[in-house]
C-alpha cells in the first residue's frame, strides 16, 4: 500500500476550538513517524467513544482516535469490537496519546503512567 | 497397633506435614499439606503454620486432626544465613563531557560538529564564523525551534546539529531544509556546557555509532593532537554500542571508571590463612577458600568496602540469632562476581552504566534452636503427643530414598531459600552432610539487583516463572520463539513489554530489557549459585572427593521445584556420569515433603524393629 | 619538479590504488580506488585489476592514466593461510530409544505411559490390559484417526497417547473425546520400536518437559531399579530443554556422547616441544603454545582428526604456493573452540546435537613471491614506469600515521582475510612486525559452522550487515529491539523469520535460530578471532611484551571496516588504557588504503630528502 | 473480541464440488489453532482473486483465503490493498497454505517453497 494509504485516522468533533488539543496529538504520532489523517465529525454532539470507534474501522492501520468537545480524547483499535477504549485520556495530554497511538501502531511499550488504563 | 502418626517439617520458609497409618513397620501414607512457615523458624509462632497444615492433612486424608496419635517434630540444624551484595566499580563523568543515550525517536540521522549555541542566544550574536550546535531546553516549542533554525540557516548561519531537552527531535527534524543529526530527551540540558566545540551524531535504526566511538574519528573531528586523543579516548570508549550521542570538547571532560576501595577480605582457615583483594572478584576469591582447609572464620579489611559488609553481616545475624556480633564466626560463604547496572554519576540524559560488583552469602552456626519450646506449645494445644526427633539430615535422605530408582550410596541436595544443604548416605548407611551459604533466596538477591528492579517479590516472580513479549494485542512471543495467541485483548500496561507469565496473568516489567536479556540473567543467576553450589556441596560430601565415584543426586526443597534448575544440573552432574534430577517423594510427590516423610519412616522402624538408624556425622558442625 | 605518482597494493582479497602529485617533499593526494584483486596475488593476472583500479582513481582524480609518471607496487609478505575445522564430539542414539524434538503444534499438553501399538494393529487385538500409545504413520487421515481412537477407548481400550509422523497432532487432538498428549512430525516413525514400554510428554507453549527430562521422573514411569535408571539417565540428559518428547524403554536404550578420536597436536617450538590432546580445546592449546618459545613447527598425531586436518592443511598450501607438502612448516596458528550443530544420528525426527569441536587458522612461510613479474608484465601493458618497494608493515604504518591524532610509538593492526598482521613502530622509528594465522575469513568461517549454514556467501553477509526479525507485513524488529516500520509489505519468504538487513534488500535465514542466538554468533566469532588475535599481536610485537607500555593502536584493513570488530576492541584494549580505533587515512579514508598512501609518501620522502626510512625487522620471517 | 469473532475468512465458488479441496485448507488452519469461517461465493465466476480479497476484507484478522472453481487459492491480507495476493497456490498444496493463512495471523514463518511467492 502506499504511503497516504498508511495512516491513524483522528476523529475529531467539529466544534472543537482548540487547535491546541489535537497540535499536542498530531505532534505525538509524528514524533513517533507514523503518519495520521485529521478528520472533522459534523454529528450532533458525538462522543469521545463513538468517534474513537469509527476512526479506528476506517483506519488502514486500525488504530483511531477519537476527542470529543471536551477535550476527552479515547485511542481505539479496530480489532477490539467493543465501545471501551485501549486507552482514554485529556487533552492535557494529548501528546503521550498521540505517541501511543504511534506506539501501539509499531508495537512498542505505551507510556501507561501518563495515560489512565481501559477498564476490563 | 495401627495407629495415625504426623511428620512435621518446619523449616525457613515452608512447612511440610506428612500423614501416615503406622501398623508395626509398615507404613500407609493418608496426605501431606505444606504451608509457608509462620514466624521465625524455632520460634512458637510456628505452632500456627504446624496446626494449619495438619488441619488441611487431615482434611485431605479424610480424618479429624484428633485421630492422629503422634507428631513428630524435625530437630532443625542450627545455621543461619544473610546475604549482601556491592559495588566494586563506578563510572563518573566529569565535566558533562558527554551525552551517550539511546532515545526511542532521535531526529535524523548522521555527523555533525560545531559549536554549542542556545537557540535563542543565536540571532544576538553576529553571523557567526563557525558552526554551530543549538541547544534547545523545554520551553521552546518544535515549531518555533525549527521555524528558527530554518530561519538562521537561510541568513548564512551553519547551524549542523541540535541538543534538545523534549522528546521533540523528529517533530523538529521534520520541519527542517536543511537536514542534521538531533538528539532529545536530554534531560539535564542546562549542565551542557555552552560555547564549546561539540560533535553529534545519530545512527540509523538498527545501528550504532561509528566516530564518536572511535577515538581517531574524535580526533579528526576536534582536530586533535596525540595527547588530547589520549584525554578524550575514555569518552570514546564509554560511546560504544549507542544509538545516538553528543561530544562536547571540554579541557578536562573525562569519563572514569574508577575503581571503589572494595578492600581485602580476610579467609581464616584450620591449615592457614590468606588475604584476597575483593577486586579480583569471585572466582579468585572463591579458588583461595578451596586452598585454606576447613573455614573458621572469615574478616573484611576494616575501612572499606568489604569490611563494611562483613561487619553489617555479623550485625544481622547478631540481632537474629540473640548472641553478640564478636561471637558470630562465619561457617561458610559463596561469593559471585555481579554486574550491576547503575546511572553514571554526572551524565546529562539518565545513561547507565554495567557497574561489577560481588554478592556474598554468608552462613554461621547459631545456639542450637529450641525446637522443644515449639513442640511443647504443640502439645499444649492440640492435645496430641508431640517428640524432637530425626537429624534433618538423616530424615531427608530417609525421605528422598522413597524416590523410584535410587539407592545408596547417593547424595541428596535440599536446596532451600537460605541455604543448600547436602547428605550423602554411604553404602553401609553412614551419612555425612555440609550446610552451604547461597540458595534460592541469593538467586533472588541477584536477579534483582543485576536487573536494577529494587522490587525482591519482583524479582522472585521472575525467577519462578517463564516470560513472554507481548507483541501485539492478541499476540504474545514465549521463550522458546513461538507464539501464543490470546481471545482477550493484553493490557495497555503490557503492551510491547516482556511480562512475567504467571498462572494468575502477566506481569509487566519496566526496564530496557529485551526478553532475551532477562532470561539470561534469571538463567545466570540460577547457575552461579545452583551448580556452583551443587558442586561444591558434592566435593565435601563425598569422602573421595572424587564426583566419578558417585551414581546418584536427588534434588529435593524448594528450589528443586524450580521449573530449570533441576534440569541444569541433571545437564551438568551429567558430564560426570552422575544421574541427578529431582526426587519423587514416595514416587508421588516430587521434591517436597522429604524430610516429613523421613521422620513417619523413623517413627515406624523404631515401633517396628526399633533398629539401627544409622550414625550420623554433621560435617559442617 | 612535480609529477604525478601512484600507490599500489596488491591484497589477497583487495587491490588498493592511491594518486597523488608529488613536489619535492610536498604531496597532494588526487585519488584512490579499491578493487578486489584478479587472480591469486603475486600472479600477473593481478594485472587486470591494477589497470582497472588505476583508471578509476584516474578518473575521479580527473586526469588521464598516460599523466602518471611512476607507479610503486608493495613488496608483499609471503605469509599465506588455511582454515580447518573439525569435531570432537558426536551424539548417537543406539535402538531408537527417544524421539525429542519440538514441532511447532504437537496435540494436547501432558503426560502418557503405554505400549506402543500401530493404530492399525489396535483392534485387531484382544481387548489390551495395558495402557498404550498409539502409531500413527503418514498413511492415516486424521478423521480416522481419531474416530479410531475414540471408538477404542469407548470400547475400553486405554489409549493414552499418540507418535504421529505428519503435522496432524492438533487436528487428531481436537477431534478427541479423550484429552491425551501428542508428538508429531515424527519423521522416521518406521523406525519407533514396537510393542515397547513409551512415555509421552508434551509441555505447555512457552515451557519444557520436566519428566522425561528427570531420570527419576523415567524411573517412576517405567518402575526402574537403581541400575536401570543409571542406563537411562543419559536419555533424560539429553531431553533436556524440549517441548515434547518420547522415551522408549529399550534393553540397551542410550544417548552417547562419543568423543572422536581427536588425537594430539605437537607443538615444536625454539625452547621445547608440547604435546596437547585436541580435547582439552583450545584454550589449553593456545596457553601451550604460549610457553614452547618460538613456533618452529606444528604436527598432528597420525591416524586421528587433528592429523587428517594438518595434512589437509599442508596439502591445500603445498598446492597453492607450489612447494612440497614436507617443505612446508606452519609459523603460525590460532585454535579456536567452537559449538557444531549436528544431526544426532539414530534420531527419529531430525534432533540436532550442539557437537564441540576446534576450528584452526595455521600460515605458512613461502618462497618470495614474485611480484616483480607483475610490475613488469604492468609497465608493459601501461607504459608507466613500475618499481617495487617498500616493506608492506613499513607502509602500512606510514599510511596510519596520517590519522589525526596519532604519533610513534604506535601499533597498527591490518586486519584483513587471512592474517592479522601487526606492525610496531618505536619513539625511534625503528618497526617490528608479526604476521598472525585467523582473520576476517576465520570469522566467516565460524559464523558458517556454528549456524550450520553450509553457505560462506550467506555466513559473510551475516557477518558484514546487522539483523532484523520481520514481526508483521510491515513492521521489522531491529537488533536493538527499536522497529522499523516499512511502506511495502515485506515480501513472504521474509516473514516472520530473521533476516539480514543488507542495503540492497533483506536475506531471510532459514533453520531454527532466534535473531539474538544468531547475533551472539556473530559477535563471539568476532570476539573469539579478533580479541584474541589483537592480544597476540600486541604482546608479541611490544618490545616488552606488557601492554601497558602502549599508547597507541591503530586498525587498519577489511575488517576493520567492519560495523563491530573496531568498537569491540577500542572497549578491550581500553581496559589497559590503550587507545585503540579504526584508522582515518589522511583524515578521509578510514581505515583503508594505508599501504598505498605510505607507498606514495615513500616515494615523495625519497624524491625530498632521501632521508632515512627506517631499519626493518619482520619478526615472523 | 470473543472467540466466534476471531477468524480467518475463507470464500469459496459456491460451484466448488470438491470438498476436499476445502477440508485440506481449513486443516491446515485448525493445525496452527486459527479459527476459520467457511462460506460460499454465488457470484457468477468469481477469481480467486477477488474472493481473497473479499474474504480478507470481511475477516476480523485481515487473513482471507479464496478459492475459484479451478482450485486456484490466493492468500489475502486486508493491508496489502492491491488485488495481488500475498501467496498463491494449487488446491494440491492446500494444507500448506491454510498453515500459512495460520502462521500468517501468528506472525510465524511462513512455508514458502510449498506455496509461489507473489511477484512484486
Ligand atoms: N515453584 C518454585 N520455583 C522456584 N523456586 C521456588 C518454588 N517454590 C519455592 N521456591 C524457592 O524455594 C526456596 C525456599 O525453599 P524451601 O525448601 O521451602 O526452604 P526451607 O527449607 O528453608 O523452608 C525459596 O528461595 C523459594 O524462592
Ligand atoms: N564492510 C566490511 N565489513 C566487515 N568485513 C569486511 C568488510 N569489507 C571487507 N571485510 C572483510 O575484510 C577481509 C578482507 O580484508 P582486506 O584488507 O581486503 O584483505 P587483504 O589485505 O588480504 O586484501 C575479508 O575477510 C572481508 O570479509
Ligand atoms: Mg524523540
Ligand atoms: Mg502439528
Amino acid at each position: 500500500m502506499a504511503k497516504r494509504d498508511v495512516y491513524v485516522m483522528i476523529l475529531f468533533d467539529a466544534h472543537v476550538e482548540e487547535r491546541e488539543w489535537l497540535r499536542e496529538v498530531c505532534a505525538g504520532l509524528e514524533e513517533e513517524g507514523v503518519p495520521y489523517r485529521l478528520q472533522p465529525w459534523h454529528e450532533r454532539e458525538p462522543s469521545a467513544a463513538r468517534l474513537g470507534c469509527i476512526a479506528a474501522e476506517s483506519s488502514p492501520l486500525q488504530v483511531g482516535i477519537g476527542l470529543d468537545r471536551y477535550g476527552v480524547i479515547h485511542l481505539h483499535h479496530e480489532k477490539l469490537k467493543s465501545p471501551e477504549p485501549y486507552l482514554r485520556d485529556g487533552w492535557q495530554n494529548g501528546r503521550a496519546l498521540g505517541k501511543n497511538a504511534g506506539r501501539l501502531v509499531k508495537g512498542l511499550p505505551l507510556y501507561v503512567h501518563a495515560g489512565k488504563k481501559r477498564e476490563e | 497397633m495401627r495407629r495415625i502418626v504426623a511428620g512435621v517439617d518446619v523449616g525457613n520458609s515452608s512447612t511440610e506435614v506428612a500423614l501416615a497409618e503406622v501398623a508395626g513397620s509398615s507404613v500407609t501414607f493418608l496426605g501431606q499439606h505444606l504451608v509457608r512457615t509462620t514466624g521465625i523458624k524455632g520460634t512458637v509462632e510456628n505452632v500456627k503454620g504446624v496446626s494449619l497444615a495438619l488441619r488441611e492433612a487431615a482434611k485431605k486424608a479424610g480424618i479429624s486432626v484428633e485421630a492422629i496419635r503422634l507428631i513428630r517434630l524435625n530437630d532443625a540444624v542450627p545455621v543461619i544465613g544473610d546475604l549482601a551484595m556491592d559495588l566494586i566499580s563506578e563510572t563518573v563523568i566529569t565535566e558533562s563531557s558527554m551525552i551517550g543515550h539511546n532515545p526511542d525517536t532521535p531526529g535524523g540521522a548522521g555527523l555533525a560538529v560545531g559549536v554549542t549555541v542556545p537557540i535563542d542566544a543565536l540571532s544576538e550574536k553576529l553571523l557567526p564564523k563557525e558552526p554551530c550546535i543549538a541547544v534547545v531546553p523545554k520551553e521552546f516549542d518544535y515549531e518555533w525551534v525549527a521555524a528558527r533554525i530554518n530561519a538562521l540557516v537561510e541568513n548564512g548561519h551553519s547551524i549542523e546539529g541540535a541538543i534538545v531537552q523534549k522528546d521533540d527531535g523528529v517533530l523538529i527534524h521534520n520541519r527542517l531544509r536543511k537536514k542534521m543529526p538531533i538528539v532529545d530527551e536530554v534531560a539535564l540540558i542546562d549542565r551542557v556546557p555552552l560555547y564549546k566545540r561539540a560533535a553529534v551524531e545519530v545512527a540509523l535504526p538498527g545501528y550504532t555509532i561509528r566516530q564518536l566511538s572511535n577515538p581517531y574519528g574524535l580526533a579528526t573531528l576536534f582536530r586533535l593532537d596525540p595527547d588530547q586523543t589520549i584525554q578524550i579516548a575514555p569518552v570514546a570508549k564509554a560511546l560504544v554500542g549507542n544509538r545516538s550521542a553528543v561530544v562536547i570538547q571540554m579541557p578536562k571532560g573525562e569519563v572514569v571508571e574508577r575503581k571503589i576501595e572494595a578492600g581485602r577480605i580476610m579467609l581464616i582457615g584450620s591449615q592457614r590463612r590468606m588475604e584476597v583483594p575483593i577486586h579480583d572478584g569471585a572466582e579468585v576469591i572463591m579458588e583461595a577458600y578451596g586452598r585454606i582447609g576447613t573455614l573458621v572464620d572469615v574478616q573484611g579489611e576494616t575501612g572499606t568496602n568489604v569490611g563494611g559488609m562483613f561487619h553489617a553481616l555479623r550485625e544481622n545475624l547478631a540481632e537474629l540469632t540473640g548472641q553478640s556480633a564478636a561471637e558470630i564466626t562465619i561457617s561458610d560463604f559463596l561469593a559471585v562476581d555481579a554486574v550491576i547496572p547503575r546511572s553514571i554519576s554526572g551524565a546529562l540524559a539518565g545513561e547507565m552504566a554495567m557497574e561489577s560488583g560481588v554478592a556474598l552469602a554468608s552462613m554461621v552456626k547459631t545456639e542450637k534452636i529450641s525446637i522443644s519450646r515449639v513442640a511443647d506449645q504443640l502439645q499444649a494445644e492440640l492435645g496430641i503427643a508431640v517428640e524432637v526427633g530425626g537429624v534433618e539430615a538423616e530424615m531427608a535422605v530417609r525421605g528422598a530414598l522413597t524416590t523410584p530408582g535410587t539407592r545408596p550410596p547417593l547424595v541428596i541436595l535440599d536446596m532451600g531459600g537460605g541455604s543448600t544443604d547436602a547428605a550423602m548416605m554411604t553404602r553401609a548407611g553412614e551419612i555425612h552432610s555440609v550446610h552451604l551459604a547461597g540458595a534460592g533466596d541469593m538467586v533472588t538477591m541477584l536477579i534483582d539487583t543485576e536487573l536494577g528492579l529494587a522490587d525482591r517479590e519482583l524479582a522472585e516472580k521472575i525467577k519462578r516463572n517463564p516470560l513472554g513479549k507481548v507483541m501485539s494485542l492478541f499476540h504474545m512471543q514465549l521463550e522458546d520463539g513461538t507464539m501464543l495467541f490470546s481471545e482477550a485483548p493484553f493490557p495497555p500496561e503490557t503492551y510491547g513489554r516482556v511480562v512475567i507469565r504467571e498462572e494468575q496473568g502477566l506481569t509487566p516489567l519496566a526496564g530496557p530489557h529485551t526478553l532475551e536479556a532477562v532470561r539470561e540473567v534469571r538463567r545466570s543467576a540460577k547457575r552461579r549459585v545452583f551448580v556452583t553450589n551443587a558442586l561444591r556441596a558434592l566435593k565435601r560430601v563425598i569422602p573421595t572427593g572424587n564426583l566419578k565415584h558417585l551414581s546418584f543426586v536427588i534434588m529435593v526443597g524448594g528450589s528443586a521445584l524450580d521449573f530449570e534448575i533441576p534440569q541444569m544440573l541433571t545437564d551438568e552432574l551429567g558430564k560426570y556420569g552422575i544421574v541427578a534430577g529431582f526426587a519423587n517423594v514416595r514416587g508421588t510427590e516430587g521434591p517436597r515433603n522429604a524430610v516429613a516423610t523421613g521422620l513417619i519412616q523413623a517413627i515406624a522402624e523404631q515401633g517396628g524393629s526399633r533398629g539401627e538408624t544409622g550414625r550420623i556425622r554433621d560435617d559442617s558442625l
